[in-house]
C-alpha cells in the first residue's frame, strides 16, 4: 500500500511545486495569467478575474492587512458564503505568513465565539451585515475579533464601532502601503515556506467542542497535487464553489487544487440560486457530500411522479435499463449491442436531459464524500453515465485517504488507498491512516492530539472497516458506534439508517440497538417528498408536526422499513438487526439544536440523552409516548414543543440463508 | 398532456399541409387543362355561380357530346376566389401549372383580379379572357398581347348606351341640358364607363353625376335619395351582385321610374331584378346574347349532360342570362383551342397557342350556327389590333317574368373610342417598357 | 436627528393650502406642510383621511383647485405626472401597479426609461451607442436587484411573484429612477412580520445609502413611529396634526381621532 | 430534451441580454434560416412561392406591425388594411412621380408615409381605449379605403394601376424565386428590427402603456408620445408590406385588397399567433394565411367529389372551427404554445 | 326643406335598422362582456333559415322554427364555445366569436345555399307620401323602412318588458351590473349566457328578417354587422337605449352628409363618416353616450 511514498517525497517542493499557496499564485499569473482564475455570479452575470488580476488583488489585500497590523502567526478568520473576496483575503493572508480560519458561517454566536476565541483570531474579514453583526456580539462576549473587515458595504453605513473597515479600504490602503513599501510584499512571500501552518480547519466533531486541524502547506499542496494527478485535473476543468469555506473538502478542492491545477473557481450568486447556477456553470468536476445526491434523487423523482404516463413510462423505462447497462457502459465492460444501442437512445432521451437539468452535462468526474452514500443512490448516477465516485478522507488528512479508480467504483467500497497513502487496520477493525496529509496538531489541544495522531504519524480515522478481496476498502461504521444486541447479534447503526435514508420519504433515521433486546429507530420524514405524497392523496395537513403524526404517513413509513427489513434479512450478518419499532419524529433534527453536526452527520448520544423517554417508549409495550424538547428558532430564540408521538411494529422477516457475498465485520 | 396533444396534432396537420404545398402537380396526358376561377360563395355568389354553372357545363358537354375538343379531352378545375383579388392571384398560381401543357386561359369574372393577371400573364404565357369586362384599353392588343375583352368593354357599353338613350331622345343633339347619373359599384370595374360618358357630357351638353355606391352595394339609400331630388333624364346602372338588385329596390322606394333605368350587361340578369319582385318591371339593360334556353346548344345541354345527373347546376336554370355567359364565355376558350389546334396540331395546346388561338379567333354566322349557339351570340372576329372582335350590343327590358329585346344591336362608335383606348394603352406600354406591336 | 450622518437639508417640497375636492365632495382642504430634503416623512390618517389624494396630487396626477405646491424652490404649475417624474419624483401604489406582462428585470429597467436617451432608430438596430446604453443601464439595474435582494426572481415574469416580492420589485423600478422625492403609497400594506421588517430595512437602507427623500403612507403606527422622521396627520381631508413622532403620538387630537378613541 | 443549456454561463451583460441567449435556439434560428434561404428554393414550386410563400411573408410583416402596436403597446387596432393601402399607394405614387427613384426606398419611405398617417389616426387613443378603440380605427380603414377610391390623384387618374417592374439597383426580380428572396430579405430584415425594438427602451415604455397606462405614465412615460410612436412604427411596417404586397405579389393596386377584411385578417394573425411575440406574428399569419387555402385543397389533391362552393363553405367552416379550438386550447396564442413546448424541452424529462 | 325632412326621415328610419343589429351586439356585451362579432353571421344564418323554411312552410311556422334553430344555436355557443373560455381576456373571446362567425357563414350557406333569396313578408313595396299638407309633394317614406321601425320599437319594448318584469331579465341585469354579484344570488352565469345568446339570436332574426325583405336574403347582410359598430360606440357597448338612439344618430348623420357633402368630396362616404362621427364624438365623451364611466384610480 505503500507504493507511492518510497519514490515521492512528502514535501511540495519534492512534487516540484512551489511550496505556498502565494508562491503558486505568482506561479499562475506568471504562467498563464489571462486565463480566468475566479468567477462570481454577481449583478446577473459571471464577473471573471484572471489569475493576474487575482494576483493584483490579493498582493494589494495583503499589503492592505499588513497596514492594518497583521502579522506573521496572526489568526484570521474568515466568515462568508463562497466569495472570490474571502478566497483572495485567504490566500492574502497566507502571504503575510498569517493563518485563515474559515468558519462556518451559517453557525450561531455562540459557535462562532467558540472557534474565534479558540483561535485567538484577532480579526475577522466577513461577507455581510449578518456577519458583522454577528461578530459584534461575539465580540462584546470574548473581546475578539478586535478588528473587523467586511467585503459588502450594504447597510453597513451606520456602523461606527472600532475597528470595522471594509475590504475596499483595505484594498486602498494596500496600494498606498505599496507604494511606500515597496518589496515588503515579495519578501514576506519568500518567508513563507512549506512547513509552515497554512491553515486551519475547525472539524465540527460529532462530540464535543469544535477542534482546530492545523495543515501545513506541504499537507495541503502535495495532498492536493496527488488528488489532481489521480483524477487528471486540468486548468481546463470547471468547479463551483458552493460549499462551506470551513469545510476540508472545499477547502482542498476549491482552494487548494484551483491554485495548484490553475482551474477556474466558479461562486455561485447566493444560497438559494446554487442549483440555477450550478446548471450555467455545469462543472466538469463536481464534489459535494451525498446529502446533495440525494436531495437531487428525490427531486428527480418527484419532479418524475407529476409527469404524464408516456414520460413517466419512458423514463421508468430507460431507467431499468441504465440500472441493468449504464454502470457497466461506464466501467467499459463488455454489453451487448442492443442494449448499447437503446442505451444511446435513452442517453437521448432521459440521461442527456436529466443530467442537463441538473446541471451535470459536462461531468468528467464527481466525488461523494463525508459519509457514505446510499448504493442505490450512488448507482442511480453512475448508471446515468457520470462518472460519481466515492471519496474516503477527513480533515486531519486533507482529505484523501481512499480514492476509487476508474473502472473499479463500488458503491458499499470507498476504493484503494490514495497516492502516498498507507492504511492499516487495527485489532480493534479501525482504520488507521499515514500519509504527506496528515495534519501537523490540533490547535491549544495536545490531548486531543494525541488521542489522534500516534508519535509515529498515524491517524485513528475512528471508522471500522476492512479491505475486500480486490484490496478496497470497506467503512461499515464509526468504530465506536458499532455494537451489538443483547443477543450478541451485529448492530451497525448506520448500515441501518442509510438503508432508510434511501427512501425519499425518509430524510434521516436514526438506529438504536446497542445492548438492548431488539432494533428500534427514531424516523425524520422529508417534508418535500412526503408532502408532496399526501398532498396527491388529498391528505391535509398544516404543519410538518402534523404530517409526521398522521396514520397515513406512519402506513407509507411501515411499508419501507418493512422493505428495509427483507434487505437485512437477505444478509445473514445483519439479518438479526432488523428493526422491529419505530417512530416518526415530530421535528427535524436540527444543527442548530445540536442534533445533526454541522455537515449534518447525526449525534447519536446527544440525540439519544434529548429523546430519553422516546427510546424508552420504543423499548416499552407501550403504542404511544410523550416528549417535550426545546428547540432553537432560525433566529436564536428557544422554545418547547411537546408532542405525543405513535409508535409502530415492523414486521420481521426470517433470515434468508442463501447469500454469497458474506463479508466478515 | 393537452399540450403533447396539441403538438401532435400540429405536427400531423403540417405533414399533410406539407405536400400540399410543395407537390408538384400530377401529369396526365393529351389532355386539355382549362382552369376556372369561379366564386360561388360571399357578396357575389348569387352571379358568380349561374356564370361558373354555365361555363362548366359547357366543357363538360364538349366531353360527354365530342370527347373533348378534336379528341383531346378537356379537364376542367375550379378554384373559388370569393371575387377577392389576392385570393384570385393564388388561384391562378394554383391552377396555371397543372394538366400536361399548362392553363389554357383564365376568365377571372372580376375586374380587380383581372387587373393583377394583366401583369402575371405575360409572363406565365397564358391569355385572359375578360368577355364583357377588363381593362377598355386592353382592346389594343399590341399592347395587351395577352388580354381578350372579347365581345366588347365597359367603354363600348357607355357608348352603346349613349346612343339608345340619345335615339330614345330624338338624337343626340336633344341631350343639351338633360341630366344624367351613373350609379356605379365602387371599384375598378364600375369606374370604367365614367371616362366615356364625362367625355359624352362635355362633347354633347348634358350633365353627367357619378354616384359611387360602396362594396358590396347594400346601402344606397343616399344615392337614391339624391336621384330622387335630381331627378335626372336617365340613370345608368353599373353594379354587380346584391348592389343591382338593391338599386332597383331603392328605385322603387323613391319612385324613380325604371323605365329610366338601364343597366350595363352585367345587370341584367335573373338576379338583379328577380328580389325586386314587380318593382323591376320596366328595367332597361344592355344585353349580349339572349336570355332563355333559347338555342340548339341548351338542348344538347339536357341531353348529354343534364339528364345524366352531371350538370352543375339545376336544370330550370338553364337559360338564365349569366348562365347563358357562361357558356359563351366557354364557347369561346374551347373556340380558341380548336382554333390553336388548326395551326399547331389535335394535341394539348399551350397557353401560348391558345393566345394565337384567341388572336385569330373568327366566329362566323355559320361556325355559331354549326355549334348551336343560333341566337345566342353574335359572330366574333379577333385581330391583333380588336381584341374585343365585336363592340355590338342590344338593349333588353325586363317584364317582370323575362327578358325582351327592345332594341336593334348597336354598334358603339370606334372612332370616338379607339382614340381614347390608343392613348391609354399607349400610356401602359410606357409605363410597363411594353414594344407594342403585334406578333404572329 | 438620528446618530447616524443622515443629513437633513432644506425644504424640498413645500405643500401650502391645498385644497382638492371630486364633484363636491372634498378630498383634501387646506392642507400644508413640507418635506425637507434627506428625510423620512409620513402621511398617517384613518381611511379616507385623503393621504393617497396627497400623494396623487405630489406626483400630478390630481391637480388641487386650489393652493399651491413648491418643489425644489419653485412653484410648480399644473403638471402631468410624467413630467414629476421627469422633475425626480418616483412612487409605488397601495395597489401594485406593476406591468405584469414582463419580468422583474425589465419592470426595474423600464424605471430608468427617462434615463435613456438613445434615438429610436438606433434602439432598433441595437448596435452601438445603443447596446452601450441599454448595456450600461443593466448595470445600474443590477445594482438595485442586488440591494433588494431579488436576484432569484431576475427573470421571472412579476405576475406570478407573491405578494411581498412584487411590493419590493415595484420600490426597485422606483429606485431605478434614482428620485429625489420617493413617493411610498403603504408599502407594507398586506405584508407579514417579516416581509415588513424587510421592507424597513429598504426603506431606511435607501433612505440611508442614497439620501433619498421619502414621504410615505403607512397604517401601522409602529412601523411610521420607527421609521419616520415627521409624521403629519390627516383626518377628513384636514390636516390635525404635524411633528416627531414622539410629538404626534401625544397629541391629543390624534389621539381622540385616530389612535385612542374607536369612531 | 434538445437543449443542453449546462455550462451555457453569460460573462457579460451583451451576452445575457442577447436575443437568443440559448445555443440551441441560435442554432435552430440559423437552420430555419438555411431551410428559408437555401431549402426552400430546392423544393419549392412556382406556386408555392408566389400563391403560398410571398403573400405569407409580407403579411408575416405586417401581422408584425400590427402586433407591435396591439401586443407590445396594448392599442388594438382594425386599420392595418388602410394602413398597407397607405403604403402601396405612397410608393406607387413615389415611382410615377419622382424620376428615377430607387424602388426599394419607394417601398420604404411608402412605410414612412403610413407612418405619418398612423400617427395621425393614433391621435385619438389617448382618450379611447379597448374595444372603442378598436371600432375607431375602423375609420381609419374606411377612410382611407374610401380615399384611394375616390381620389383620383392617388391613381393617377386610372382607374387602376399596375406595378412597375421591380428592378433595384440593376437587378430585376422577376422570377417567383427572386421576388420571394427579395420579401424574405425585408421580412427577416424588419422582423429583426422589431426584435430589437420590442427589447429595448421603446419596447418596454410600450409594455409598460399596454400593462398599465397610469403606472407607466408615472414612471415618466409619456402616454401620447409612445402610443404615436406605436402607431407610426406599426404603420410603417404596414405600409412596407402593404406596397410589398402590391409591388411585388399582385402587381397591381386594387383597394379592394387592403379593405377591412384585410385588418381583421391580419389582426387573426396577431391573436391566433400570439399577442406580443413576434415569433407569433409570423406563426400566426402561417396559419391564418395558408390554412384556409390548404384546406381548400384538401378535396381536389385527394380527388375527393365536392363541389366548389362546399368546399369554400367547408373551409370556412374548418377554419372557424380551428380558431376556437386553438383559442381553447391555448388563448394565448402559437406563440405560447411555442413557449410552453420550449420550456417543455428545456425541462425534459421533468414535467414542470 | 322638405327634401331635407325626407333625408333626415331616411336616415332615421336606416338608423333603426342599424340599431337592430346593434341591440344584438349589446345584449351579448353587457351581460357577458364578450364583443361579438357572429351578430352579423346569426343575422345571415337566422334570415337564411327563416326564407329557406318559407319556402315549405307558411310564415307563422317558419318564423317559430326559426327561433327554436337560433335558441339551439345558442346553446351550442355556450357549450362549446364560451363555457371553455369563460374568464379569458375580451379580445381573445372576441377572436372566439369571429371563429363562430366564420363557421356560421360557412354552415349556413352549406345547408341553405348561397343564392339571392327574396323574403317576402307581403309588405307593400310602393312609397307612401306622408304630410303632404306640409310639404309639397310630401315627405317620402318606404314602407318597409316603417314596418322596419315598427319591429324595433316592439322589439326594444319586449325586450325592456322583459328585463324589467321577468326574473330572469332581473338576474341579467345584475349581471351586467357585477358578476360576482349575480352568482352570489344564486343565478348560474351559465344559464345566464345562455338566455342572453338566444335574446341575440332571436334579436338576430329579428334583424335579418327585416334586412332580408329589404335586400333579399343572401351573405351580404352578414355584412350589416359592420354597419352596428360606429352606432356601438357612439352609443356605448353596455346601454339598450344607446344603441337606439346612437342607431338613430348614424343613421341620420350618415345620410345627410352622403347627400350633402358626399358630392362635394366625391361621394360614397357614408361608410367612412359614420365612423368619423363615432369618433370625433368619442373623444368628448370615450365611454360613448350612455356607456358607463370610466373612472380611473391609483
Amino acid at each position: 500500500m505503500a507504493d507511492a511514498s518510497a519514490t515521492v517525497g512528502s514535501t511540495a517542493a519534492a512534487h516540484g511545486l512551489p511550496d505556498t499557496f502565494p508562491k503558486l499564485l505568482e506561479r499562475n499569473a506568471r504562467e498563464f495569467g489571462d486565463r480566468p482564475s475566479i468567477r462570481e455570479k454577481d449583478y446577473g452575470i459571471w464577473q471573471t478575474w484572471t489569475w493576474k488580476q487575482v494576483h493584483q488583488e490579493v498582493r494589494q489585500l495583503a499589503a492592505g492587512l499588513a497596514s492594518f497590523g497583521v502579522k506573521r502567526g496572526d489568526k484570521i478568520a474568515i466568515v462568508g458564503d463562497n466569495r472570490p473576496h474571502l478566497y483572495w483575503a485567504m490566500c492574502a493572508a497566507q502571504m503575510l505568513g498569517a493563518v485563515p480560519v474559515p468558519v462556518y458561517q451559517d453557525s450561531v454566536a455562540e459557535e462562532m465565539g467558540f472557534v474565534i476565541d479558540h483561535a485567538e483570531a484577532d480579526l475577522a474579514i466577513a461577507e455581510d451585515q449578518e456577519q458583522v453583526d454577528k461578530l459584534l456580539v461575539i465580540r462584546e462576549k470574548h473581546n475578539r475579533p478586535g478588528r473587523i473587515v467586511y467585503k459588502d458595504s450594504r447597510g453597513m453605513r451606520d456602523y461606527n464601532q472600532s475597528g470595522i473597515v471594509s475590504l475596499a479600504d483595505i484594498a486602498t490602503r494596500g496600494a498606498e502601503f505599496m507604494k511606500q513599501h515597496p518589496g515588503f510584499l515579495d519578501a514576506e512571500i519568500a518567508k513563507g515556506k512549506g512547513s509552515d501552518v497554512s491553515v486551519m480547519l475547525y472539524t465540527s466533531g460529532t462530540t464535543g467542542q469544535p477542534k482546530g486541524v492545523m495543515l501545513s502547506y506541504d499537507n495541503v499542496i502535495v495532498s492536493g497535487h496527488n488528488g489532481i494527478k489521480f483524477d487528471g485535473l486540468t486548468r481546463d476543468d470547471e468547479v463551483l464553489a458552493y460549499l462551506p469555506m470551513a469545510w476540508v473538502g472545499d477547502h482542498i478542492y476549491s482552494y487548494g487544487e484551483s491554485f495548484i491545477a490553475g482551474f477556474c473557481l466558479s461562486c455561485p450568486e447566493s444560497g438559494a440560486t446554487v442549483l440555477t447556477d450550478l446548471r450555467e456553470i455545469g462543472p466538469t468536476f463536481f464534489f459535494a457530500p451525498p446529502r446533495i445526491f440525494e436531495n437531487l434523487l428525490t427531486t428527480v423523482s418527484i419532479r418524475m411522479e407529476d409527469a404524464g404516463w408516456v414520460k413517466r413510462s419512458m423514463y421508468k423505462y430507460f431507467m431499468e435499463l441504465a440500472r441493468r447497462t449504464g454502470i457497466a457502459i461506464l466501467d467499459k465492460r463488455p454489453v451487448s449491442a442492443t442494449d448499447r444501442f437503446l442505451y444511446w437512445l435513452g442517453g437521448y432521451l432521459v440521461y442527456g436531459p436529466l443530467k442537463n437539468a441538473l446541471g451535470f452535462s459536462r461531468i468528467r468526474l464527481g466525488y461523494t464524500a463525508g459519509e457514505a452514500i446510499g448504493p442505490d443512490i450512488f448507482d442511480f448516477y453512475r448508471s446515468l453515465g457520470l462518472n460519481l465516485k466515492q471519496l474516503y478522507g477527513m480533515t486531519e488528512t486533507s482529505v484523501f485517504i481512499c480514492m476509487q479508480p476508474d473502472g473499479q467504483v463500488k458503491a458499499d467500497t470507498v476504493g484503494v488507498p490514495a497516492p502516498q497513502v498507507e492504511i492499516k487496520i487495527a485489532e480493534s477493525g479501525e482504520v488507521l491512516v499515514k500519509s504527506p496529509g496528515v495534519f501537523l496538531t490540533y490547535y491549544k489541544n495536545d490531548a486531543a492530539t494525541a488521542e489522534t495522531k500516534t508519535p509515529d504519524g498515524w491517524v485513528h480515522t475512528g471508522d471500522a472497516g476492512f479491505f475486500d478481496k480486490d484490496g478496497h476498502l470497506k467503512i461499515i461504521d464509526r468504530a465506536k458506534d458499532v455494537g451489538r444486541l443483547r443477543d450478541g447479534t451485529l448492530f451497525a447503526p448506520k448500515y441501518i439508517e442509510n438503508k432508510l435514508k434511501f427512501f425519499p420519504y425518509i430524510r434521516e433515521a436514526v438506529a438504536f440497538g446497542d445492548g438492548r433486546d431488539y432494533v428500534a429507530c427514531f424516523i425524520n420524514i422529508d417534508l418535500e417528498a412526503t408532502g408532496n405524497w399526501a398532498e396527491r392523496r388529498a391528505v391535509s395537513y398544516g404543519s410538518y408536526q402534523e404530517l409526521a403524526a398522521k396514520p397515513e404517513v406512519y402506513d407509507l413509513l411501515q411499508e419501507c422499513v418493512e422493505k428495509v427489513n427483507r434487505d437485512l434479512a437477505a444478509d445473514p450478518n445483519v439479518a438479526g438487526s432488523q428493526i422491529k419499532r419505530f417512530l416518526i419524529l415530530h421535528k427535524e433534527l436540527d444543527a442548530d439544536d445540536g442534533e445533526l453536526t454541522r455537515t449534518r452527520k447525526v449525534r447519536r448520544r446527544f440525540i439519544g440523552d434529548r429523546y430519553a423517554p422516546l427510546i424508552e417508549g420504543l423499548y416499552s409495550d407501550r403504542d404511544r409516548t410523550f416528549i417535550k424538547t426545546t428547540v432553537t428558532f432560525e433566529d436564536g430564540r428557544t422554545g418547547t414543543i411537546e408532542a405525543d408521538l405513535a409508535i409502530r411494529e415492523a414486521k420481521r422477516q426470517p433470515a434468508t440463508a442463501t447469500t454469497t457475498h458474506k463479508t466478515a465485520a | 398532456m393537452q399540450f403533447t396533444r396539441l403538438a401532435l396534432g400540429l405536427a400531423g396537420a403540417a405533414s399533410i399541409a406539407a405536400p400540399l404545398a410543395f407537390s408538384a402537380p400530377a401529369q396526365a396526358q393529351n389532355e386539355q387543362f382549362v382552369p376556372a376561377l369561379v366564386y360561388r360563395t360571399g357578396a357575389y355568389a348569387p352571379n358568380g355561380i349561374p356564370f361558373a354553372n354555365g361555363r362548366k357545363d359547357y366543357f363538360a358537354l364538349l366531353n360527354a357530346r365530342d370527347g373533348g375538343i378534336n379528341g383531346v379531352k378537356i379537364v376542367y378545375e375550379e378554384c373559388e376566389t370569393g371575387y377577392a383579388t389576392d385570393r384570385g392571384v393564388e388561384c391562378y398560381e394554383r391552377l396555371k401549372g397543372k394538366g400536361p401543357t399548362g392553363a389554357a386561359a383564365f376568365s377571372p369574372l372580376s375586374t380587380g383580379i383581372t387587373f393583377a393577371l394583366t401583369e402575371k400573364a405575360p409572363a406565365d404565357k397564358i391569355p385572359l379572357l375578360t368577355m364583357g369586362y377588363g381593362r377598355a384599353d386592353s382592346v389594343d392588343g399590341s399592347v395587351f398581347q395577352w388580354n381578350f375583352p372579347l365581345t366588347g368593354s365597359y367603354w363600348d357599353a357607355a357608348n352603346i348606351l349613349m346612343q339608345h338613350i340619345a335615339r330614345q331622345a330624338g338624337g343626340a343633339d336633344k341631350l343639351k341640358g338633360k341630366r344624367l347619373a351613373l350609379v356605379y359599384h365602387d371599384s375598378p370595374y364600375g369606374k370604367e364607363p365614367i371616362a366615356v360618358l364625362e367625355e359624352a357630357s362635355k362633347r354633347l351638353g348634358f350633365k353627367f353625376d357619378a354616384m359611387p355606391v360602396t362594396h358590396p352595394g347594400v346601402e344606397q339609400k343616399s344615392t337614391w335619395l339624391q336621384i330622387r331630388q335630381n331627378r335626372p333624364d336617365w340613370v345608368f346602372l353599373w353594379g354587380w351582385g346584391v348592389m343591382n338588385s338593391t338599386s332597383i329596390k331603392e328605385a322603387v322606394a323613391v319612385n324613380y321610374p325604371r323605365e329610366k333605368m338601364f343597366g350595363v350587361w352585367w345587370s341584367g340578369a335573373e338576379p338583379d331584378v328577380l328580389p325586386a319582385g314587380d318593382g323591376a318591371k320596366g328595367y332597361y339593360s344592355l344585353a349580349l346574347h339572349v336570355a332563355g334556353a333559347v338555342a340548339p346548344v341548351h338542348q344538347e345541354m339536357i341531353k348529354h349532360v343534364y339528364d345524366k345527373g352531371q350538370g352543375a347546376g339545376k336544370k330550370e336554370e338553364i337559360g338564365e342570362v349569366l348562365y347563358n355567359r357562361g357558356l359563351m364565355d366557354g364557347l369561346f376558350v374551347a373556340e380558341a383551342i380548336r382554333t390553336a389546334m388548326g395551326k399547331f396540331g389535335n394535341k394539348p395546346m399551350t397557353g401560348e397557342q391558345v393566345r394565337w388561338g384567341f388572336e385569330n379567333l373568327n366566329l362566323t354566322n355559320e361556325r355559331i350556327k354549326q355549334l348551336g349557339y343560333e341566337g345566342l351570340a353574335q359572330p366574333v372576329k379577333v385581330s391583333c389590333q380588336d381584341h374585343a372582335g365585336v363592340h355590338s350590343a342590344r338593349v333588353q327590358q325586363w317584364d317582370g317574368k323575362k327578358w325582351n329585346f327592345v332594341s336593334d344591336v348597336y354598334r358603339a362608335n370606334q372612332d370616338l373610342l379607339r382614340p381614347m383606348i390608343k392613348e391609354s394603352a399607349d400610356k401602359y406600354a410606357k409605363e410597363k417598357n411594353i414594344k407594342a406591336g403585334c406578333v404572329s | 436627528m438620528t446618530s447616524s450622518g443622515r443629513v437633513i437639508g432644506d425644504t424640498l417640497l413645500k405643500i401650502e393650502n391645498i385644497t382638492l375636492s371630486f364633484g363636491g365632495v372634498r378630498a383634501l382642504s387646506d392642507v400644508s406642510f413640507d418635506v425637507r430634503k434627506g428625510e423620512i416623512r409620513a402621511i398617517i390618517g384613518p381611511n379616507g383621511a385623503g393621504k393617497s389624494s396627497m400623494l396623487n396630487c405630489i406626483n400630478g396626477f390630481y391637480h388641487p383647485q386650489k393652493g399651491q405646491i413648491t418643489y425644489k424652490g419653485t412653484v410648480r404649475q399644473q403638471m402631468r405626472p410624467h413630467e414629476a417624474a421627469a422633475q425626480g419624483i418616483a412612487r409605488t401604489f397601495q395597489n401594485i401597479a406593476l406591468f405584469k406582462g414582463m419580468s422583474t428585470l425589465d419592470n426595474i429597467m423600464s424605471g430608468r426609461l427617462l434615463k435613456m436617451k438613445r434615438g429610436f432608430f438606433w434602439q432598433a438596430l441595437y448596435w452601438g451607442p445603443a447596446e452601450r446604453e441599454e448595456l450600461e443601464h443593466r448595470e445600474a439595474v443590477e445594482k438595485i436587484i442586488d440591494f433588494l435582494e431579488i436576484q432569484a426572481i431576475r427573470k421571472m415574469p412579476v405576475g406570478k411573484l407573491p405578494y411581498g416580492l412584487q411590493k419590493r420589485v415595484e420600490l426597485g423600478r422606483a429606485l431605478a429612477a434614482e428620485p429625489d422625492l420617493l413617493l411610498l403609497d403603504e408599502p407594507m400594506a398586506g405584508m407579514n412580520v417579516e416581509e415588513k421588517e424587510d421592507m424597513c430595512r429598504f426603506i431606511l437602507d435607501v433612505n440611508d445609502q442614497f439620501g433619498t427623500t421619502i414621504a410615505l403612507i403607512e397604517h401601522d403606527m409602529g412601523v411610521v413611529m420607527d421609521l419616520s422622521d415627521r409624521v403629519v396627520v390627516l383626518e377628513y381631508g384636514q390636516k390635525i396634526a404635524d411633528g416627531t413622532p414622539d410629538e404626534v403620538r401625544s397629541n391629543q387630537k390624534v389621539i381622540d381621532a385616530y389612535l385612542g378613541v374607536p369612531h | 430534451m434538445l437543449y443542453r443549456e449546462t455550462g451555457q454561463y453569460k460573462t457579460s451583460y451583451s451576452a445575457d441580454q442577447a436575443m437568443f441567449p440559448i445555443l440551441q435556439d441560435r442554432v435552430g434560428l440559423v437552420l430555419i434560416l438555411i431551410v428559408a434561404f437555401v431549402g426552400v428554393p430546392m423544393v419549392a414550386t412556382q406556386y408555392t412561392y408566389t400563391g403560398i410563400l410571398i403573400p405569407f411573408l409580407i403579411l408575416a410583416l405586417a401581422a408584425i406591425g400590427l402586433n407591435l402596436l396591439t401586443g407590445y403597446c396594448g392599442q388594438v387596432s382594425l386599420g392595418t388594411g388602410g394602413f398597407m393601402a397607405v403604403g402601396a399607394y405612397a410608393a406607387y405614387n413615389l415611382v410615377i412621380r419622382v424620376p428615377d427613384i430607387n424602388i426599394l426606398l419607394a417601398i420604404f419611405l411608402g412605410g414612412g408615409i403610413s407612418a405619418l398617417v398612423g400617427v395621425l389616426f393614433g391621435l385619438p387613443s389617448l382618450r379611447i381605449k379597448g374595444f372603442y378603440l378598436a371600432v375607431a380605427t375602423l375609420a381609419a380603414q374606411f377612410f382611407l379605403d374610401w380615399l384611394f377610391i375616390r381620389i383620383k390623384w392617388f391613381s393617377n387618374y386610372a382607374p387602376n394601376a399596375n406595378a412597375p417592374d421591380l428592378v433595384i439597383f440593376g437587378v430585376s426580380f422577376s422570377s417567383p424565386l427572386e421576388r420571394y428572396l427579395f420579401v424574405l430579405t425585408i421580412v427577416c430584415f424588419m422582423a429583426l428590427l422589431a426584435k430589437n425594438l420590442v427589447r429595448s427602451r421603446v419596447g418596454r415604455a410600450w409594455m409598460a402603456v399596454r400593462d398599465m397606462d397610469i403606472a407607466a405614465e408615472i414612471i415618466g412615460i409619456r402616454l401620447l408620445h409612445t402610443k404615436l410612436l406605436a402607431f407610426a412604427v406599426s404603420s410603417f411596417y404596414c405600409g412596407v408590406a402593404g406596397a410589398l404586397w402590391a409591388f411585388v405579389h399582385l402587381g397591381a393596386w386594387e383597394p379592394l385588397t387592403f379593405d377591412v377584411n384585410r385588418s381583421f385578417q391580419v389582426l387573426f394573425m396577431v391573436i391566433i399567433g400570439g399577442l406580443g411575440s413576434i415569433l407569433g406574428s409570423i406563426l400566426g399569419a402561417a396559419f391564418i394565411f395558408a390554412i384556409p387555402i390548404l384546406i381548400n385543397q384538401v378535396p381536389a389533391t385527394f380527388g375527393m367529389p365536392i363541389s366548389t362552393a362546399l368546399a369554400a363553405h367547408l373551409e370556412g367552416m374548418i377554419f372557424g372551427s380551428l380558431i376556437i379550438f386553438f383559442l381553447i386550447a391555448e388563448p394565448h396564442g402559437f406563440a405560447r404554445l411555442w413557449q410552453i413546448g420550449k420550456e417543455k424541452l428545456r425541462l425534459w424529462p421533468f414535467p414542470h | 326643406m322638405a327634401f331635407f325632412f325626407e333625408v333626415v326621415l331616411g336616415g332615421l328610419l336606416a338608423g333603426v335598422l342599424y340599431s337592430l343589429v346593434a341591440l344584438g351586439f349589446v345584449l351579448i356585451f353587457k351581460a357577458s362582456g364578450v364583443f361579438n362579432f357572429a351578430q352579423g353571421a346569426m343575422v345571415l344564418f337566422a334570415a337564411l333559415t327563416l326564407v329557406r323554411l318559407m319556402g315549405w312552410v307558411p310564415f307563422w311556422i317558419a318564423f317559430p322554427i326559426t327561433c327554436v334553430v337560433m335558441i339551439a344555436l345558442a346553446f351550442i355557443i355556450e357549450r362549446v364555445v364560451l363555457r371553455p373560455l369563460v374568464n379569458q381576456e375580451g379580445i381573445i373571446l372576441f377572436m372566439a366569436t369571429l371563429g363562430i362567425a366564420f363557421f356560421l357563414e360557412g354552415f349556413g350557406q352549406t345547408v341553405w345555399g348561397s343564392d339571392i333569396y327574396t323574403l317576402d313578408l307581403g309588405i307593400p313595396k310602393d312609397p307612401m307620401f306622408i304630410l303632404e299638407s306640409v310639404f309639397d309633394g310630401g315627405l317620402l317614406v318606404d314602407k318597409l323602412d316603417v314596418f322596419a321601425a315598427a319591429v324595433a320599437g316592439a322589439l326594444v319594448v319586449g325586450l325592456a318588458l322583459f328585463f324589467q318584469k321577468t326574473k330572469v331579465g332581473l338576474a341579467l341585469r345584475a349581471v351586467a351590473d357585477d358578476h360576482q354579484a349575480a352568482q352570489s344570488i344564486g343565478v348560474p352565469l351559465n344559464y345566464i349566457w345562455l338566455v342572453v345568446w338566444s335574446a341575440a339570436g332571436i334579436v338576430a332574426l329579428v334583424a335579418g328578417m327585416v334586412w332580408g325583405a329589404k335586400l333579399g336574403v343572401q351573405f351580404s347582410i352578414a355584412l350589416v354587422a359592420l354597419k352596428a359598430l360606429p352606432v356601438l360606440i357612439l352609443g356605448g357597448f353596455t346601454s339598450v337605449p344607446g344603441a337606439i338612439i346612437g342607431g338613430l344618430i348614424i343613421g341620420m348623420g350618415e345620410k345627410i352628409s352622403e347627400v350633402y357633402l358626399g358630392p362635394i368630396i366625391g361621394g360614397g362616404i357614408e361608410n367612412w363618416f359614420a365612423y368619423m362621427l363615432a369618433l370625433i364624438f368619442l373623444l368628448f365623451r370615450p365611454q360613448g353616450l350612455f356607456g358607463d364611466k370610466i373612472i380611473e384610480r391609483v
